[in-house]
This record gives structure tokens, C-alpha cells and sequence, in this order.
């Protein structure tokens, strides 16, 4: 069993979502570990190296993703986690945006995978055992 | 514990002014000179009153961007094109959690990249001068709209910023809006601006207090978000608010939704009357659906009319409208104004037939009401009477829960789930003080669904429930 | 008159096809042939069926342009994009006066310029094959939609084309859709039509027929759309039509409307049992708001919502969806688009709380029913119970009398108003045989809106009302 | 007391505009004569010289405007009724276009004002009297 972080960044506090991917994650065979809604990097990459998970799935619904998620890929490949496949979705930006803009952008921070608004988390769970696979 | 006393109150006043610079430009007796050459047209009380008399269901939309010109070109645009009777200023997350470093960070990046990177306006940081200039720059009443548990500062500037309604309160923007605060603290510090409050109610400057409704805005059943709401009018009257509106967020099924309206008016003002508030003003407001919507704009619309139509036949004083891009992110002005022009077609088609009844909507307001006085009568007895020891050690026991909050201090043994026909009811009671005649009522209610569904009642279904509207339904049936 | 005889109707149907070159390629044989070939999922009467027994409104539009593949892929488009349950195919004006030189013109210049010139699809010109290549590109069941007074040809060459519904009547295609048309002419034309489908029903085919329910869309109080659309369906039965819908156009206060769609359904069906045709499948159909619309693309999907919802909360079978472009022309195919998906969302969100009630739905239904029955009994008695004749003396003595006609043969004595509700009444009630007391219901509600508004009951009024859906509002009131 | 003629264009059969019209142009002092819907060129033209009528107004709600129209100014000119007021008005062609187009066409045809969809009638009727004192 494979173990995954989840958590909502920064001072966000939507929590319906992480509550729902916690359990579809739990459903899919996952070893979850759920830090919930305004978690930090720091508590992000902490978590990782205290239970060794092979991924962390961020979510960001309230639109500070761009300021919250500066230096993230940075940070996991400092401390010598950069393996650790990190996934991002939500609602990742302020205002309606032209997707590809911000997948480029959050892939520029080190994220593998970014999902837009209101994606399926099962999908979601689909690349990531795929990409679990090949890693 | 009673009104705060006003040396109390002003010895805490000058440290919480300390927190930030632009705290220094608070001087209360020239902000009251300031609110009193306010007009009638701009406050809220003036206005809230005048819709109640003539039974008017205002429209009111969510709006705020970083930078001060901005931010007024949108509220005008709102105003003059959207035809918001109300306007709000809607404040950024850093600044919710006090974070005005980070908010600094968010303004000074908007000015660099030219567009707002911050999810809201940030009045703290831009201080009592620039709220002003809001106030000046517009021709209907503003209101501070947030989400911060230790809102002191923020409502010493933008009152004294000329502001004329607060929205929150101790328990409704702390249990959705974070994660580690203590009640204790929330409330206090919400007695805090409640006092504040009642200092220019004092003065003869009568500013509007609106408890947060919706609360998670996931299906929350009427009796809690009620409970929270009738809570917070309690603690906002004993500081000498004399102004309150009190919420509630579209669960869908409109018998249901009707029936939350009215009856909140109503046992509000019985438990205000209670305690002996018999002077305060209370109006109610109804947000249209504040879950998860649906990613198409023509069916967002669809969901922005019900919640309309739902307002106005329910005779809430005001909505607060969605615009068509809610499920990607903070509108434009355009697609703001556009969910203002929609629903206010349906205010005017619809206020002259806003006598709707029927037995349903009776039956559930009977529902609701019993709910409701079930789970106050056992939280007043808690605390003794004492509402912010009430609502603490409400919590605690569990006696109010809210769905889906996360709020360490809430208990989340709760779960709700739609009956067959839409009506939001609760599957896990965890330890909501019903009578198990109450709790057959829902349990009837759900046992419907799943035999018509052909499955057991379980967190499949909430989540269902919880998609559903976003896909383009009310119940989440398995497909 | 009773069911046309087969010999007369063939001799008829010979001259019929000869009207233009296309009439040719319809043999009837072959016609039933391909029309058994067409499943129960693409055939309306089944699909009807279907959503009667689930207690489901399905969602239907209009469109149509000049070139059969830009046509096919509009309607594609409907279904996949709008997921529209029925669709329609709209027949250009040139079609509709049986000027297919003109609609020629209007072909051939569509294909010149590559851009739409007729506001409808001319199937006559088309013929046979194309209408069948229509049919058989699509998933769901197709509806002849129009307004042709002497439809008679066009029935032919469509239903051999294989549509399963065919709208209008020798009344509704008449008194809104022309200026010098004899009723006695029209009626006769239709009842062609009908024989036409009563023949097809004898082969086994059952092909729907729907009354033309909204005639002007012009503040038609329901008794007087009621009247007529039983009139027709008493007329279509005679000829041995089996499936039947009755419509009615929205008149925008809930209460009457709910009312107008349940009265619609039991009077029709009164009606038919009393003269034996009690085997006929009636169903309904709601028209969203098909008066002027406003110009606002937002408060366009205003009105489009609260046609959805009181069309779902009414029970209707079926509701037409107006498009947010309403106001200004033909609908792109995305706005037709969006006006689906606006009506989807809430016939979904509302089709498990459709069993609304209150004393208002009961007092609006007795009332309708009271009116309806004045009328149609004293037209049956005018014209011994011979349906036609009926019809045809009781316009002529003013006993059915529709607002806004064009046609000649229309009293046009009849002044609707709106009542302080929004509800729509009679003012001006010429030769319409009401008892005093009826009238004076009628009086009664006007006078408290005259009394409110500070002036009479007049024309102003009247225009007032015409305007004010497309201003915002509902009533007409002075500013 | 000036006369106008009125009518509704073609094959349409939109009444109820028509109707208003009617009922405006009196209240604001005119003689109308009202040919109501489905009107031909010829019956306009005639209309006018039967009653010696200063202006036109044309209303096409139904989208066949375009094809209706051609020739007409042409048929007033050769009449020798050119310096006749043409008016026009209503949904004059198909589907939602930028109305400055449409202008321009109707205009072609000879009409010497031309109207967006949903004018208010009354104030076309303070253009024609503008125009009425010019002419
Ligand atoms: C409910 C809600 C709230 C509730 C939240 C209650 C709570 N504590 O949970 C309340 C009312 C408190 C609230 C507050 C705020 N909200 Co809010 N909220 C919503 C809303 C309506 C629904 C969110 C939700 O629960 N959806 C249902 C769940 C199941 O979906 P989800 O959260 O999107 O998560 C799913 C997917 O995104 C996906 N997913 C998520 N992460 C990941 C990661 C990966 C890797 C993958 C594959 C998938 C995935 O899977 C999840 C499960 O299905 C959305 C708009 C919408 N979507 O319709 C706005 C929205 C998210 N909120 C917004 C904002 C701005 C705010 C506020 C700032 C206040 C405001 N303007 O009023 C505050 C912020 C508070 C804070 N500090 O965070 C904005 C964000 C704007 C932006 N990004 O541009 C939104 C988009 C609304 C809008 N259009 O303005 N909100
Ligand atoms: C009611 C209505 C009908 C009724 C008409 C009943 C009747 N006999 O009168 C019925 C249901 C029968 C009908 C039928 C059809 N209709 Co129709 N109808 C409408 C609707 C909803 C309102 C029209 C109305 O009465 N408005 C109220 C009056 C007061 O306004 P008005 O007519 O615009 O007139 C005012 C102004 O335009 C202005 N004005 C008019 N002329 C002039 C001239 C001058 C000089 C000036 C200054 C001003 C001026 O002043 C008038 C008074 O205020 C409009 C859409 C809309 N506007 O919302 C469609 C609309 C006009 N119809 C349309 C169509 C296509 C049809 C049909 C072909 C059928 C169909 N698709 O279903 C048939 C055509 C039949 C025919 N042969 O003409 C289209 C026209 C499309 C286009 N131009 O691209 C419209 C725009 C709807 C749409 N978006 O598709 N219709």
C-alpha cells in the first residue's frame, strides 16, 4: 500500500474536496495522510519524509495557489525529495483562465501533474497509479 | 457574560490598533462625524429597512480585487450595470488570517503584474482613507464581507472607513473559515466588534450585523446554520447591536428553503424577544446555492434564477447572487454584473406573487422549528444562559455540528444527505440533542430514497449529493 | 362533421400532392413502411409515453434554417450540446403561406451568400428524402413546428419524411399566424392533416399532434387558449388521432401557470371522454414566456429559468425553451444551446419536488375551469355540437376571442390586463359569455391593482404590461 | 394633422407591435392609416397615393425584412413618390448581427431611417417629426 499526502495549501480552508479525495484515495487501495485545509510546504514536505509517500496531492480552491506554491518543487528537491511525484488541482488561479497558461505556470514550480477546475479525483487517481508504475 | 464595559473595551482598543500601521488613522469620534454625514440611501439599516416595509427582496453581489481604483471601477460597474441595491467589498484570505505581510506581498505583486493576484481587497493594509474614498466613489451601501476569526482590526478600519454593515461572527467565521481556532477566542474577539458595534449604536450611528448563513455551504440542514445564526443575533444584541440580518444558504428543495426563511425570521425574534432584544431590527438574507456549481455558464445561470426566484417567494430582505463563472474562480465584473442582471429580472417578475403557501412549507417549518428549539434549548441550558459559554460548550458536546467543517473545535459526527425529494436531512446525528421521534422523521425521510435508489443510505451518497448540483442535478442518484 | 371518408380523402390528397413538384415522391404505402422502421426511442408518442409515466418534462426547441445539412448539424448540435429530448424542425414564413417561389428564392440565396436567409427550414421544397435524411441522422424524435394555415401538403411530404409530430390547428395556425384566412377554410385544411394522421394510426403509426397552445403569446388568458386547444383536440380526435398535446404559453405568475397546465389536462380530457374519445393519450406542453423578451442576454436567461421551473413544478410533459438571442433574432445554435442547458439544469434540480400545491394553484384551477367551461359550452351549443361549426360560429359571435390576433375572423374585442399579481385577466371582456359573477372576479382583481397604481384600467396599462416582461418586470406598473 | 401609413412587411404576422404603433402615433397627434400585417410594396405605395401620406412606417419583426424590402425605395422614386418618408424598424434580419450592417443595407434599399431592434417607438415617432419639419 502505497502511502500519499494530501492537504489544501495556504490559508485555504475549502474542505469538502480533501475530505472527498481522502476517501476516493482510501477507495483506490491508498495509504492516505491527510494534513487537511491551511497546510503549509514545510508541513507538506515534513510529512512526507516522516511517513516515506511516494506522492502528494495539493489541492488550492481560493485562488492564492500562484503566491502559495512559489519555490515548491525547489524545496523537495533541496531537502532530496525530488522524486516524490507532486500532483496540484483546484481552483489554481484567481478568475476564469485559460488552462494551459496554468499548467505551464505551476509545472514551472515543479509540479508533474496539474489538473484544472473541478476535475474528477478518480482520473486524477488514474495518472497517478500509472505514474506510481513507471517511477 | 454581558456588554463589555467601555474602559474594557478601550483599553483593548488601543492594542488592537497597534496590530498594523494604518490602525493609527482610527479616531472613533471623527469616524462617527464621518458615518453621520452618511445619507439614508447608503446605509444599510436605511435601506434594509425600507425593502422590509415594502417587502423588497434586495440583490447584493460578492465582489473585491486588490488595488483600491480597481476595486471601485468593479463596485460601479456592479452598481450601475449589475443594479446591486447593496454592495459589498469582499476582503482577501491573508487578510482573514491576519496575514497582512503576505497581503502586502499580494498588493505589491498586483501593481507589478497589473491584474489582482489576491482573492479579495485587503482594507487593512490600504487603511481608513482608501475605504472611504470606496464609500464616496458609490451611491448604494457597502458591507464588509470576509471570513476572519480575529476581525478587530478589520472593523475598526472600515467602519471608521465608512462601512455601514459587518458581516461574520465568532462561530460562523471561525467553524468554516479555520482550522486550529479556539471558539473561546472567536467569540470574544467577535463581542469585541459586536461592542464596537454598539459604541456607534451609542453615538447614534446604527450599522448592520450579519452573522455568516451558509456557514460550509454544503449541505447544511436549516436547524443548524439556524442555530449558529439565532447564537450570534444573541451575542451581537447583548453588545448593543440593534441591527442584524440573519442567513441562510439555498439547500435546493424549495418548500424547504422557504420554510428556512421564514422561519428564521421568526424564531429569531423569539429568542431575541426572549431575552429581552425587542428593539432590534431583524431582516434575514437567503445566498443563493453555495456548494459546488456546474462549470457551464447557461446552467450556472439556471442555478443562479432558482436561487432568485427561491429568495423572492421565500420574502428574504436580500440575496446574495452567484455569478455564472463561480465554479472556476473570482468573476470578472462583466460575468459579476451578469449574475446581478439575472437575478434581479426575477426579483421584479416575481415580488408581486411573493404570498406563496402551501402544506409542505408548513410542515417544514414546523420541522425546522422543532430542530431548532431542540438544539438551542440544549445549548442555553449548557451554558447557563451565558451564549458564548453556550455556544462553546455547545460545540463541545457536539449539541451543534456542522457538516463538513474544518474546525478542529467542531465535532464532524454529523452527516447530511437529500431525501427523495431534494430537502436536505441528516443521516448521522452524531450528537445533535434530538428526541428519537425527531430522528425517525429523517430517518423515514432518507429510508424513501434508498429504497427507491435500491441502496443503503451511506457516504457514497453524500457525495453524490454533494456533486450533484454541479452536475447538473439536485439529488446525486447512482447512474 | 364526422371522420372524413377514405374515398374523399384520397380524391383530395390527389390534388394536395400536386401543389409543387416534391408532392410526387409521398406514397403513402412506402411512407408507413419507413415510418415502422423508426424505433419507439426516435418516436414521440413513445418518448411522451415514457415521460408521462415518470413524472418527467422533457426539453424541446425551436430551429430551423434554409439547407438541409446546415440544418442536420444545427439540430445535432440540440441534441448533443443542449441534450434537447425532442426536436423540432421550424418551417420558414414563405413555407408557411404556401409561397414555395419565394422560399425558393430564399434557398438559392442561402446558398449563394453561405448564410441562412429564411427564418425556418422549407421542407415542401426540400421533399421527401431530405426530411428523411434528418430523421435518420438523429437520435431522438422530430416535430414539425410552424404556423402554416393551409398545412396540408407539408403534412404529407414530412410525415412520409418521417417526423412523428406534427404541430398547429385550423384555429391556432390560423387566428395568430394570418390576416384573411377563412376559419371555415382552415379548420377544413386541418382536419386534412388529421385524417392524414388518422390514417397513419389506422396503419398502425401513431404520430402526435399539438394543438398550437400559445396563439399570440400575448397575455392569452388561459380559458381562452384552453378553449382553444380543446376545440382542436376535439377536432383532431374526430379524424381518429390518438396521442394528443395540448399547450399553453407561460403567463409568468406561478400560481396561475401551475394551474393552467394541470386545468389544461383535466378539461381536455373531460372534453374528449364526453364525446367518446376516451382513448386518446393527452399530454402537455408549457411554452416559456413567448412574449417580448428582454434584450439582456442575463435577464433573457431569467425569464428562460422561471419558464423551466414552472413548467417542471406544473408537471407539464414537455417545455419549449426560448434562447438568450430571443430578442434579437434566430438563435445561433450555441445560444439555442444554452437556452437547454439553462432549462435542463432546473427540470433536473426540480423534477423530484414537483408535487406542489396550495390554495392559490386550487383557487386559480377552479376559476380557469369556471371560464373555460362558459365558453366551450356555449360554443358547443352554437354550433350543435359540430365541432367545426363550434369553432367557426363562436369566433364569429366573439365567444372565443384571442388578444393581438391578426385575423380578421377574430373579434378582437377582448383586453387582457395583468391583476396587482401578475396574474393575467380580462378587462375588456367583449362578446366572451361570462356570468356577471365571473366578470366581476375579473373586475375585482383589476380594481385592486387600479387602486394601488392610482389610475384606471386602460390601454396604457395593457401596453404597459407588453412591455414590462422585456423591462425587467412582470406588471406593467407606472414609474 | 399629418398622415402616416403603417404596416408590417411581407409574410410577417406580428401584430402586436403593430397595434402600439397605431395607438402611439395618435396620441402624438397623427392620422394613421394602418394597412396592419402582411402588407406587400404595392399595397404601401398605393396607401400613400390614396391618401396623400408624408411618411412610412415599415415594420419586419420575422427575419424575411432582407429579402422583402428590395426595390422598394426604388418602387416609391419611379411612383414618383420619392420624397415620401421611409421609416423602418423591428428584427429586420435574421439572428443577432451587429446592427451597424443592417443599417447600412436598409439603407441601400432606399429607407431613409432605420431602426435597431426593440426601439422605443416613441422615439422614432421624435425623429419623423424632426424630419417632417425639415421636409
Ligand atoms: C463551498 C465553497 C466555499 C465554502 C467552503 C467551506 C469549507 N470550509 O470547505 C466557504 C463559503 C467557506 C468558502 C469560502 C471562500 N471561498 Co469558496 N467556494 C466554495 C465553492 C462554491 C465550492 C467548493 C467545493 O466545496 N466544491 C465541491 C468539491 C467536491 O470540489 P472541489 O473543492 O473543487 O474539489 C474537487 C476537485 O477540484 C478535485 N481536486 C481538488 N484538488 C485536486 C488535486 C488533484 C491533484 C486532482 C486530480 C483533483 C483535485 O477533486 C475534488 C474532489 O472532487 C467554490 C466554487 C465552486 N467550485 O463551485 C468556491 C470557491 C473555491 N471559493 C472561492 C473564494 C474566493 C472563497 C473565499 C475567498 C471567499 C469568497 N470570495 O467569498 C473564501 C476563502 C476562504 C479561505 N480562506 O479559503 C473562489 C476561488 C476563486 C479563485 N480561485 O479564483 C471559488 C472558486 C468561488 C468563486 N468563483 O469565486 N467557499
Ligand atoms: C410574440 C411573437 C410571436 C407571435 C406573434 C403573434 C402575433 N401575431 O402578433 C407568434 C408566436 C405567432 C410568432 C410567430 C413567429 N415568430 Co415571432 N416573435 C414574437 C416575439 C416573442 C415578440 C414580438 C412582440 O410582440 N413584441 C412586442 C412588441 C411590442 O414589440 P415589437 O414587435 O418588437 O415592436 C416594437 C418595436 O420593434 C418597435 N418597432 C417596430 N417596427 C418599428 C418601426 C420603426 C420605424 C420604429 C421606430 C420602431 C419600430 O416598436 C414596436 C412597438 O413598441 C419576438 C421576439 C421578441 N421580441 O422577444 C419573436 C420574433 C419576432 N419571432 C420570430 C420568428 C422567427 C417567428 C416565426 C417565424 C416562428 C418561429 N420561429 O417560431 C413566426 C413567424 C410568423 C410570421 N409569418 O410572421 C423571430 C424573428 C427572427 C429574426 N428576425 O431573426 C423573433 C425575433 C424571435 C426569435 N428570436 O427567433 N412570434
Amino acid at each position: 500500500m502505497e502511502t500519499v499526502v494530501i492537504g489544501v495549501i495556504g490559508a485555504d480552508v475549502h474542505a469538502v474536496g480533501n475530505r472527498i479525495i481522502e476517501y476516493a484515495l482510501k477507495q483506490a487501495g491508498f495509504n492516505v495522510v491527510n494534513l487537511g485545509v491551511m497546510v503549509s510546504q514545510q508541513e507538506f514536505l515534513d510529512a512526507v519524509i516522516e511517513t516515506n509517500a511516494k506522492a502528494v496531492i495539493v489541492s488550492s480552491l481560493y485562488g492564492h495557489g500562484e503566491l502559495d506554491c512559489r519555490g515548491m518543487g525547489d524545496r523537495f528537491i533541496e531537502a532530496g525529495y525530488g522524486h516524490v511525484l507532486l500532483y496540484i488541482g483546484g481552483n489554481l488561479v484567481i478568475g476564469k483562465t485559460d488552462f494551459s497558461e496554468v499548467e505551464v505556470k505551476f509545472k514551472a514550480m515543479g509540479f508533474h501533474r496539474v489538473f484544472p477546475p473541478n476535475s474528477d479525483i478518480n482520473e486524477g487517481i488514474e495518472r497517478l497509479k500509472e505514474d506510481l508504475l513507471k517511477s | 457574560m454581558a456588554k463589555i464595559a467601555l474602559e474594557v473595551f478601550l483599553a483593548e482598543r488601543a492594542e488592537v490598533l497597534k496590530a498594523w500601521p494604518t490602525g493609527k488613522d482610527v479616531h472613533l469620534e471623527e469616524a462617527i462625524e464621518y458615518q453621520k454625514s452618511i445619507p439614508d440611501s447608503k446605509r444599510f439599516s436605511s435601506v434594509l429597512k425600507k425593502a422590509d416595509h415594502e417587502r423588497e427582496t434586495l440583490i447584493q453581489p460578492r465582489a473585491g480585487v486588490a488595488l483600491p481604483q480597481e476595486h471601485l471601477a468593479l463596485l460601479k460597474h456592479l452598481q450601475d450595470e449589475g443594479k446591486a441595491d447593496l454592495l459589498p467589498t469582499t476582503i482577501d484570505s491573508y487578510t482573514r488570517h491576519n496575514r497582512y505581510v503576505e497581503a502586502q506581498v499580494g498588493i505589491d505583486e498586483s501593481i507589478k503584474t497589473g491584474k489582482s493576484l489576491l482573492n479579495g481587497f485587503p482594507a487593512v493594509n490600504h487603511g481608513v482613507a482608501l475605504c472611504r474614498s470606496l464609500n464616496d466613489g458609490l451611491k448604494v451601501p457597502l458591507q464588509v464581507r470576509h471570513g476572519t476569526p480575529d476581525a478587530r482590526l478589520l472593523a475598526e478600519i472600515t467602519l471608521a472607513g465608512g462601512f455601514t454593515s459587518y458581516e461574520g461572527g465568532g462561530i460562523s467565521y471561525n467553524i468554516p473559515y479555520g482550522k486550529n481556532y479556539s471558539l473561546e477566542k472567536t467569540i470574544r474577539d467577535w463581542q469585541y466588534v459586536d461592542r464596537l458595534v454598539g459604541y456607534y449604536e451609542e453615538q447614534g450611528i446604527r450599522i448592520n450585523r450579519e452573522p455568516f448563513g451558509p456557514l460550509t455551504g454544503t449541505l447544511v440542514p436549516p436547524c443548524i446554520s439556524h442555530s449558529v445564526a439565532i447564537l450570534e443575533a444573541l451575542l451581537a444584541a447583548e453588545q448593543g447591536c440593534k441591527c442584524i440580518t440573519v442567513g441562510y444558504g439555498q439547500c435546493g428543495n424549495q418548500a424547504q428553503d422557504i420554510a428556512a426563511i421564514r422561519s428564521l425570521k421568526l424564531l429569531t425574534k423569539e429568542y431575541l424577544d426572549r431575552f429581552g432584544y425587542n428593539d432590534v431590527q431583524v431582516t434575514t438574507v437567503f445566498h443563493q446555492w453555495m456548494g459546488g456549481f456546474p462549470q457551464d455558464e447557461a446552467q450556472a445561470y439556471g442555478v443562479i434564477a432558482w436561487g432568485a426566484a427561491t429568495a423572492v417567494l421565500a420574502g428574504a430582505t436580500k440575496v446574495i447572487v452567484k455569478s455564472p463563472h463561480e465554479a472556476f474562480g473570482v468573476p470578472t465584473a462583466e460575468a459579476n454584473a451578469n449574475g446581478l442582471k439575472t437575478t434581479k429580472q426575477l426579483t421584479q417578475m416575481l415580488k408581486d406573487q411573493n404570498n406563496v403557501d402551501s402544506p409542505l412549507i408548513q410542515e417544514e417549518m414546523r420541522l425546522i422549528g422543532e430542530e431548532t428549539h431542540s438544539i438551542l434549548e440544549a445549548v442555553l441550558k449548557l451554558g447557563e444562559n451565558d451564549f458564548a459559554l453556550s455556544a462553546i460548550r455547545g460545540f463541545e458536546a457536539g449539541l451543534i455540528d456542522v457538516p463538513f467543517a474544518p474546525a478542529q473545535c467542531n465535532a464532524n459526527q454529523v452527516l447530511p444527505a437529500r431525501d427523495h425529494h431534494g430537502a436536505v436531512r441528516i443521516y448521522e446525528f452524531g450528537y445533535l440533542p434530538f428526541s428519537e421521534e425527531l430522528k425517525n422523521v429523517h430517518r423515514d425521510k432518507l429510508d424513501e430514497r434508498a429504497q427507491a435508489e435500491g441502496r443503503d443510505v451511506s457516504f457514497q451518497m453524500v457525495i453524490d449529493d454533494i456533486y450533484a448540483v454541479s452536475k447538473g442535478r439536485l439529488v446525486g442518484r447512482p447512474r
